[in-house]
């Protein structure tokens, strides 16, 4: 019997190899399901406010709201998150400290826009010292609100969970922020 | 007061210090405080010799958004600086429009904004003791902070419309009138905090752990406090009386009893203190206003007269007010104008200037945030590095207001 | 701090903790199978009523962040009004200034998108009826209750 | 003797001009070399510290009005506000920095750089504060500096 492992590993360096190895591995259905299953209740998002709309980001987490149910528990270093939320509006000197939280963050890694003034600027649509955040990374669930509800936060968390748990996401893909200020 | 005591001697106020032996660290911009913004702080040994705030990092540009838009769009606008304390933040501007306009706005509308203003201060309170919290790794703090700020926010809720951007003052009144019930849910809430505040007391501020944490850190003396225009509780902690609300003739003030809260001490404690005897008179405030609150309408009658007869009455059913099509182009005659409010962290300054077309020529926005990051230069120096989290906590410092 | 106050201090605090595990209050909304309702005055998604409208475009005009446009078909005379919930900041202004009526509040605030093209309704989509997907998903509505021991509770209807 | 006579008597040889334009509101006016001595003196009376540093741009004159508001913590003072404003070349803005009369003008005069470009002579640290570092365009708060503004109306098919 020939492993079906043997075509993939046995070809290219060692370290490429181990990878596929592993991603051949977590695809495979059962796993692949325990594993967008686990990754669904473990979404850490990294504790970076940019803008207001932390406040209601800190309701979400907080007593009345609760967002912890979900699995989501804010976390301090990027290093070990999942989940980038881009809370309000993002300017331009702030873009260049959330792509390097962004590029720091392991894979897989989802982002949650939050607020109207992270889609198109809301309020602030033609000021001058604001970036779109859609523009700089791969995005999963868009929030309107200004500030949104702390159910719409939670809203989104469900989404997102349902988005990775039907496996939607592809893995070690488009992770690269895009453009440049 | 001397001219040489006023003499801002800059260098002076940091420790010389020798080049090699100090090492920076870079606190921010993603940081388990509050986040969006940076310090950087430089240390001998353990010992802060120098910080240097880095702001600007939520510059939204709101002074030059608000000339190129309509004088009342500019309400929604200044809001965002400080959404956890909105009705304050906004009630400068109207005030400053309203000045230029010339409009006087009726009684029980003036009642109104001073319930609002006071449920945003506490809660505005309650987040900043809620940060200072977890700031020293109080987690319970920040819990109860965050948990009892909901009650006044869904007080607020009910009354606006919105949780936090409630864009509820508008030239000449407000935009919705009391609901039924509020008197009544407005007490309970009121009688459920004072129980609470005795809870607070016992597990956070006379905690011995937190005393240790946060008394005698960070003094400001009352002579630095004048020198260097702090405003707001950490100006009063220091025992200077001084309150935008006794000074400038806004909402209700002057028709209730309050006491200005002062202490002496000027410590980080003393700050925090000083936010939970606030708390305790804007609810003495609320109750007042709950009481004296007179009968009328919300809107200035120059308005008022402006919205067709249909509409008014739609008004009086719902009790929300329907603008006038005149607000979408207001235009003040040419002249200038100033207003003082005093928000939950200090006192907010507006100054407008307006050259007769519908959009202003120039807004001033100064925030106490911004006049109170001084603070965050001055006190550290000289503490150790494990100081400065409580010294932070206690300023209550809120960075897209400093930032605007 | 003598060592004895500090002692009690320590024992007040410890004590108001166990209280509150015994005797806890609590205030969670299990959001997705509980809905909290909002008051009718709560300024939600917005809804626009095509048949009561004037086109004045005022609520355009007052629009703070230029989230309503007046949509204009080519060779026609009128304009409606249609939004971009991009921008929306739930202001209210639009719909406190309309003169007719035609814009109207819901009380549903908790809609997350995938896309940002689903957020643009020209005025075709913009009069459509706006549910809570929680409710849709059979969620029990709750109503806040203030009370004078436990805060605020949420009890259903 | 009330504020205004004191005020008058203070300053009358070197302001250009003392108005009242509201009752809590004075407003002096100075050439741009006498601000120091305009200030010193503002501070004699008790105005011990400034509200708000502001620049104003008027490319109509070809000048930048730098406005300080100051304020006082006195009883007696307190429901006043004091402005002094004085005008600099828009193509050369120099000012003496007035950090040492009031030395919350720290932040407040380098934000004024910030924005407006004007240059505080004697300031300690003149750089960005609220802009971006690279930041390499015309000052924003400069009239000529313009922000996109849209229009309300879309054409559609």
């Amino acid at each position: 019997m020939v492993c079906p492992l043997m075509g993939i590993v046995l070809v290219g360096n060692l370290e490429e190899s181990a990878r596929k190895a592993s991603r051949w591995f977590l695809e495979k259905p059962p796993i692949r399901n325990l594993r967008d299953w686990a990754i669904s209740f473990s979404l850490w998002p990294v504790h970076f406010t940019t803008s207001c709309c932390g406040a209601e980001f800190a309701a979400a987490s907080c007593p009345r709201f609760d967002a912890e149910r979900f699995g989501f528990l804010p976390f301090l270093s990027p290093r070990q998150t999942n989940l980038l939320l881009i809370e309000g509006t993002l300017t331009r000197k702030m873009a260049e400290a959330a792509k390097i939280v962004y590029q720091q963050m392991p894979e897989p890694k989802f982002v949650i826009l939050m607020g109207v003034c992270a889609l198109d600027g809301g309020i602030f649509h033609n000021s001058y010292n604001i970036v779109r955040p859609h523009e700089l990374f791969p995005v999963d669930v868009f929030i309107p609100g200004c500030p949104p509800r702390p159910e719409a936060v939670a809203r989104s968390i469900i989404m997102l969970q349902r988005k990775v748990r039907n496996s939607k996401y592809i893995w070690g893909d488009g992770h690269e922020p895009k453009g440049e200020d | 007061m001397e001219q040489s005591s006023l003499t801002f001697r800059y260098k002076e106020l940091e420790r010389a210090w020798d080049g090699e032996k100090v090492y920076e660290v870079f606190i921010g911009p993603q940081h388990p405080a509050s986040g969006h913004m940076r310090f950087i702080v430089r240390l001998d040994g353990d010992i802060i010799v120098n910080v240097e705030p880095d702001i600007g990092y939520v510059h939204r540009t709101m002074e030059k958004l608000a000339e190129t838009k309509e004088y009342i769009k500019s309400i929604p606008l200044f809001e965002r600086a400080t959404i956890i304390d909105s009705n304050n933040i906004t009630l400068g501007y109207v005030r400053a429009l309203e000045k230029l306009l010339g409009i006087e706005v009726p009684p029980r509308a003036r009642y109104l904004r001073t319930l609002l203003s006071e449920i945003n201060r506490i809660a505005s309170h309650l987040y900043g003791l809620g940060l200072a919290g977890i700031f020293i790794n109080h987690s319970t703090m920040f819990m109860w902070g965050f948990g009892d700020r909901e009650i006044w926010l869904q007080l607020a809720e009910e009354l606006t419309g919105a949780r936090l951007t409630h864009t509820y003052s508008i030239p000449g009144g407000v935009r919705s009138d009391l609901p039924q019930d509020f008197k009544d849910r407005a007490l309970k809430a009121i009688r459920y905090m004072e129980r609470r505040l005795k809870d607070y007391m016992k597990i956070f501020f006379n905690n011995p752990v937190t005393v240790a944490r946060y008394k005698d850190i960070g003094i400001l003396k009352k002579e630095d406090a004048k020198r260097l225009g702090i405003v707001g509780p950490n100006l009063r902690a220091s025992g200077v009386r001084y309150d935008a609300r006794l000074v400038e003739d806004y909402g209700a003030y002057r028709e209730i009893d309050f006491e200005v809260p002062v202490r002496e001490e000027g410590d980080a404690l003393s700050r925090l203190l000083l936010r939970i005897d606030e708390i305790k008179i804007s609810m003495d405030i609320i109750r007042q206003v709950l009481e004296k609150i007179p009968d009328g309408p919300i809107l200035a009658e120059k308005y008022l007269r402006l919205i067709p007869p249909k509409l008014r009455k739609t008004m009086e059913e719902t009790g929300r007010v329907k603008f006038p099509g005149l607000f979408a182009s207001l235009r003040p005659p040419p002249g200038e104008a100033t207003a003082r409010v005093e928000m939950g962290h200090g006192e907010v300054f507006y100054h407008i200037i307006s050259d007769g077309s519908p959009k202003p020529y120039r807004v001033r926005i100064v925030t106490p945030s911004f006049r109170n990051l001084l603070l965050l230069r001055y006190l550290p120096v000289g503490h150790r590095f494990m100081d400065f989290p409580a010294i932070y906590g206690s300023v209550d410092y809120f960075p897209p207001e400093a930032d605007r | 701090m003598s060592i004895l106050s500090s002692v009690k201090r320590h024992i007040d605090a410890i004590s108001t903790g166990l209280k509150y595990l015994f005797a806890s209050s609590r205030m969670t909304v299990r959001y997705p199978e509980y809905s909290i309702t909002l008051r009718d005055n709560y300024r939600g998604m917005i809804r626009y009523y095509k048949d009561k409208c004037i086109s004045c475009s005022l609520c355009a005009r007052i629009c703070p962040a230029d989230a309503i446009k007046m949509y204009r078909k080519a060779g026609e005379k009128k304009m409606y009004p249609g939004i971009n919930y991009q921008r929306c900041i739930f202001c209210g202004f639009c719909v406190s200034i309309c003169p007719a009526d035609a814009l109207e509040h819901t009380p549903v605030h908790d809609i997350a998108w995938e896309s940002l093209e689903e957020m643009i309704f020209p005025p075709e989509e913009f009069g459509r009826e706006w549910v809570s997907p929680a409710l849709e998903e059979g969620a029990r509505r709750v109503k806040a209750v203030f009370d004078e021991k436990r805060g605020l509770t949420h009890v259903p209807e | 003797m009330n504020l205004r006579e004191k005020i008058e008597e203070k300053l009358k040889d070197i302001a250009t001009s003392i108005e009242y334009p509201r009752p809590d509101l004075i407003v002096i006016a100075v050439n741009r070399d006498r601000i120091m001595e305009a200030a010193q003196r503002i501070v004699e009376l008790g105005f011990d510290h400034l509200a708000s540093v502001e620049g104003v741009d008027l490319p109509k004159e070809n000048a930048i009005e730098v406005i300080y508001h100051a304020e006082s913590y006195e009883e007696e003072l307190r429901n006043t506000i004091v402005e002094l404003k004085t005008r600099v070349a828009r193509d050369d803005p120099k000012l003496q920095s007035l950090i040492n009369v009031w030395p919350n003008a720290l932040y407040l005069e380098r934000e004024t750089w910030d924005m407006l470009g004007v240059v505080f002579e004697g300031h300690p640290e003149l750089k960005r504060l609220l802009l971006p570092p690279w930041w390499d365009d015309i000052p924003p708060l400069r009239k000529d500096y313009k922000v996109k503004v849209e229009g309300i109306i879309v054409g559609t098919k």
